[in-house]
């Protein structure tokens, strides 16, 4: 289990607001930097993976740039391998946050029979564990959240009590079908369950004025009859307080939430997307103020948590373990073929 | 034994795998107190409770969705469709979703899922609620397609399915539900999913059909019997993935075969089997593999007559028998 | 073109307080008078399909019995022919203010080939006319809401103005997905449509509080853009006011509506229900107060429209008008067998 | 005449037939100012503007049934679904609605859309990015299903369905995109729905196919040649309604039969060829009716070996026409 999951079993927080935030939360300075190193390691594989598919040994990339606050935020709220994730392509900051690791995500980008999400099945963007209750996704928006919600029917029929399943969206997918469904039900049955919108104003291309017909994501909860939150998705302690708050409204059956983090999409939706045709030049320009690993390293520098040179040896060593990954990765050779046929169907003996 | 309805049998199955097993719930439109628009669930609420007895929202989507869901967390849900022309809107739960969990995921998840659905004609369903829907499912590896025929199976094979470790949608014939009757035991057993039943043997004609028509094609067998055709009627029970051995083991020893369904004759299941006989029984056909088939028209119209000419009964299926065998 | 939707080209409402309700909308006797005929009219065709399925002549029936009132409530503020309806299965009522006959909806319940809604084709309460613009629907759930919409959108593409379009849908319709996704498409792009509710409070017999998870269906309104709109459904004044702003609003450009109409389903679901299965004995007793006929008629007896004899006579009138529709529909033979091929694809020619 | 990517040709198609007829407009996800993932409605939006090239929200049903909607009203709609993977939530749109309105208004009513959707694999789409889900519709009264294989074809065969009286799936093989050109006229013109063409007249097999596998199949069919094995090749391009004249006349004279299709095996239209092909032209065949297609697993695999492995190639191709000659 990764160290930020264990901040959902911290002590109570202390409210003192003489304390830094993080403290007011109940957050240690150690989870704190490990928070901040794990974005930034997460980043590395992102960078990491822009530059595989220039040299065509990694297909697909689609980036968590920018949604790390968020995923990271959550994470703290998550007992990994405990509750149920149920993420989304744009998840890879929270399957790093809940215990992947930088070489899982490589051996998925590279689509290698190792990789613990799929054996090399599935595109990058698809991150499964069973042992961290991460759940498989397919690739069709918004399909996943009424899995999240048959997860919280389960525990409501077996009884079992402080466990949540939290899953995790775009904006974009709340204008989809299955999107309603699951609220609805999640809604009508009140089942300890958390959704996130992680609301980076675009669709691919098509921007959220043109995708969502108000300005608010969260505006849409009070239609299935559960609270909506908005956060700014780049702190990743509102995000962390937001989702605290609501896994534990789940987690003791007063029923779902909805959180909506508002941030912003870094990069282009994939490596096969040209953001520059449909992102006015301004707004490009502007997105360097918005990444929260700047926020939260100015953070932890103006708390006294870091310094220029201890960040700097924390980059380098950073640098050092996805260069060590990637090289692992690469070197993990292709599965025999007749292994695509594997895994179709169980054997009476499982059941 | 006891007599049972069709009907009966897959609520017993359902009662007896419920008491047998905790995992096991039902959820779906009106299966609560109502006990399903059918009444295949009648009771089960009083039985089981609301928590294992789920009325769900107008929601198929979210219905099998959230079935899968419970699934991955080691539950065993059986989720119903109110009936087989609105299981649409979950197609892409049951075929993107369920179907490839455990492969998308190396084996990793697994989804024992069960989907019910009631369909078929003859009861004035008109076009949409008379549609056999088979078809979208059977081109999906992963997933498994059950359609019982008789009572026995019908429990047999629903337990079966509950108990698979892989997704099945299960269809049961609307006109079956309270017009075939059968001896069908207590408690529980299972009839093996994948596997077809040799009906009636014979020696000139193997039948192909499954679901109501293998009645129609029962009493068509004995009313050309007598002509000196000797028709073996075979029983699909599964339609994906087919038997293939029984199927080719059948025409191998009559050289002929026709198909009979009730879905649309183009794209139905019988140009799947007419190609696995033709790929691997060519040598030992002594005539065309022929279909028999609803005509390819979108279902059944509400107007007596326009019903009663689409579907099929044993007189057309007889004549087509003949046909065949006078080749 | 039906008596009832002349009401939307009267002229504008006088508000007067001192005026009775129905001339404060500008209302005159003598429409309401037509629309309380025509609230009886189809509620005899109702009894009497009830009758003919126990006949065996009439497979299926499905009643509008308590509905009546929101519907031809609507139809005042629809101009049927030029604005597009988009009906249920629970809009017998509807499709009869909108211009359809009696003989019409016994032709169609019949399976005639002469049923001008599908050739006897369709289950009776798949509703249609081209002529009308009353739009042909399936029977799946919800399915129609994005067509409604899609005309809309259509008027919006040919830049046609003072047009509308406007559906019809139970409260459980709400939770499938395709209705959400109809909503969406309107709200992003706030088309000429208005969408009408009529929350019976039973899907079948789910009641509300277990398929939607709001109380009100109209609270739904704000998560798509849209105002969402309350009215008691059994009061046809209260429904025409709120369809007649919606309407204006519509074609004037402002945007969709939701309005949710509360009403009481007054008999079983269809002929193949049992209501009492699920209703509480008391619920069932005081259905009829919930009468929207007798509302109406004791509304116009009060106000001097109507007296005993007058209502007397136009029972009768009525029953004799059912009783000459059932005869005509029933002496209409079966179409030829091979009328099954028809229409299933146009010719070239056509385009 | 100009030469074209198979891309352009269907941009081309679009560009002339909307400025020929103001009816026609275009709806779907990017398809405004990025110009569609593939860039096939690149320039659209700037020509005909936002009324016209229209962005939608996430919502597959909405987009399919809003082009339902404003086709009711007299409109031309050629509605584009992201990846064919993603048609699946509109399945009830196509099927139930679009498909049966015309049936079930007794032709008062008509639905004249185009339903676009790129599909197949052999782009690193791995199981969601690279589907062929052709056969959900090939088996819909009411619905037609076209599959062009040329830049030529792809530009007439769309015209076709947008001028066609019905509603039309249209896919559009994602590895011809850019890879294939040919000559494409400038202008309206049609390709007629529901015939087959002939690619190469041969005496010995009869080859079936569309998409890109005809591509694959006329390289197999040279290659064979050599060796003295004579294929015709002939490219279904529409795939509902079957043109069973061209098919069965084609066989009638070369007496042997091979289906090539990237849909997996199971339940792809392959059953279908196979079973007409038995039903009226067994006397013909002196081989059995081969099928060669994508083994049955969920979708091609990301990892490029098996990715590589799943696909077909004109060695397979020409390895099952020897495998058929010698027979
Ligand atoms: C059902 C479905 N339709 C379309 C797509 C294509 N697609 C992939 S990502 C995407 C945009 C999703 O936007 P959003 O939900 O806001 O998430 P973001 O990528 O912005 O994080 C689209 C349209 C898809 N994958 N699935
Ligand atoms: C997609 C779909 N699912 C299920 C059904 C079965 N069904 C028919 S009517 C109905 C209840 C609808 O309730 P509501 O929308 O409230 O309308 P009401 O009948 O109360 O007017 C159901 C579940 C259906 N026709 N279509
Ligand atoms: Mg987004
Ligand atoms: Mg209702």
């Amino acid at each position: 289990m990764s160290m930020q999951t264990d901040a959902s079993l911290a002590p109570p927080p202390a409210n003192d607001p003489a304390l830094p935030r993080h403290r007011q939360l109940g957050l240690s300075d150690e989870q704190v930097l490990a928070a901040l190193a794990g974005m930034q390691r997460v980043r590395n594989v992102d960078d990491r993976l822009w530059q595989l598919s220039r040299q065509g040994k990694a297909h697909f990339v689609i980036t968590s740039a920018g949604h790390e606050a968020a995923q990271f935020g959550c994470a703290w709220a998550i007992r990994a391998g405990h509750d149920y994730s149920v993420p989304y392509y744009r998840d890879m900051a929270l399957a790093l946050a809940l215990g992947q690791t930088s070489l899982d995500l490589l051996l998925h980008g590279m689509g290698k029979p190792t990789d613990p999400a799929s054996g090399g099945r599935q595109m990058f963007g698809h991150f499964s564990s069973r042992a961290l209750r991460i759940v498989s996704g397919s690739s069709s928006v918004g399909s996943h959240i009424v899995h999240a919600v048959g997860l919280a029917l389960a525990f409501r029929i077996t009884g079992e009590q402080d466990i949540a399943a939290i899953t995790f969206f775009g904006e974009g997918a709340t204008s989809e079908g299955a999107w309603h469904e699951g609220m609805t039900i999640a809604g009508v049955q009140q089942l300890p369950v958390v959704f996130v919108c992680e609301n980076n104003g675009y669709a691919i291309s098509v921007p959220a004025h043109r995708e969502v017909p108000v300005r608010d994501v969260a505006t849409k909860a009070a239609g299935y009859g559960m609270p909506g939150v908005i956060v700014d998705g780049t702190d990743i302690f509102a995000v962390y307080a937001a989702a605290r708050t609501a896994m534990q409204r789940a987690r003791s059956g007063e029923g779902p939430t909805l959180i909506e983090c508002k941030l912003h999409r870094l990069r282009p939706h994939s490596n096969a997307d040209d953001h520059s045709k449909y992102r006015p030049a301004a707004e490009l320009t502007a997105l360097a103020q918005h990444d929260p690993i700047d926020k939260l390293r100015d953070y932890a520098m103006q708390h006294g948590l870091l310094n220029v040179e201890r960040w700097q040896a924390m980059q380098q060593q950073l640098k050092a373990e996805v260069d060590a990954a990637t090289l692992a990765a690469d070197q993990v050779p292709n599965p025999p073929l007749e292994s695509l046929y594997d895994h179709l169907y169980g054997s009476a003996a499982e059941a | 034994m006891p007599e049972r309805t069709f009907l009966e049998a897959i609520r017993s199955a359902l009662i007896d795998e419920m008491t047998t097993d905790q995992r096991v719930f039902v959820l779906g439109q009106d299966v609560g107190v109502k006990g399903g628009v059918f009444l295949v669930t009648d009771g089960l609420y009083q039985q089981f409770g609301a928590c294992r007895v789920i009325d769900m929202p107008i929601a198929e989507a979210g219905i099998v969705g959230a079935a899968i869901g419970a699934a991955l967390h080691g539950l065993r849900p059986v989720a119903e469709i109110q009936f087989a022309d609105y299981i649409q809107p979950a197609v892409d739960q049951i075929i993107n979703e369920a179907a490839k969990l455990r492969y998308r995921s190396a084996g990793d998840w697994t989804c024992p899922i069960v989907v019910r659905a009631p369909f078929g004609s003859g009861i004035h369903g008109a076009l949409y609620h008379s549609q056999s829907t088979e078809a979208l499912f059977t081109s999906t590896p992963g997933l498994k397609v059950v359609i019982p025929a008789t009572p026995y199976d019908a429990k047999g094979l629903l337990i079966a399915a509950i108990r698979d470790p892989d997704p099945v949608v299960f269809f049961e014939h609307k006109q079956l539900y309270r017009t075939m009757r059968g001896e069908v035991p207590d408690g529980c057993y299972t009839v093996p999913l994948g596997t077809a039943a040799v009906r009636r043997t014979g020696r000139q004609i193997s039948l192909f059909t499954y679901g109501l028509m293998l009645h129609h094609s029962l009493t068509a067998a004995e009313q050309v019997a007598d002509e000196g055709i000797d028709v073996e009627v075979v029983d699909l029970r599964t339609l994906y993935p087919l038997d293939r051995e029984t199927i080719l083991a059948s025409v191998r020893n009559t050289s002929k075969a026709l198909i009979v369904h009730e879905d649309n004759l183009t794209g139905g299941i019988g140009g799947e089997i007419s190609a696995l006989i033709s790929e691997h029984a060519f040598e030992y056909l002594d005539a065309p593999v022929r279909r028999l088939a609803s005509p390819d028209v979108p279902a059944t119209a509400f107007n007596e007559a326009l019903e009663a000419h689409f579907m099929l009964n044993a007189d057309k299926i007889a004549h087509a028998l003949r046909e065949l065998a006078a080749y």
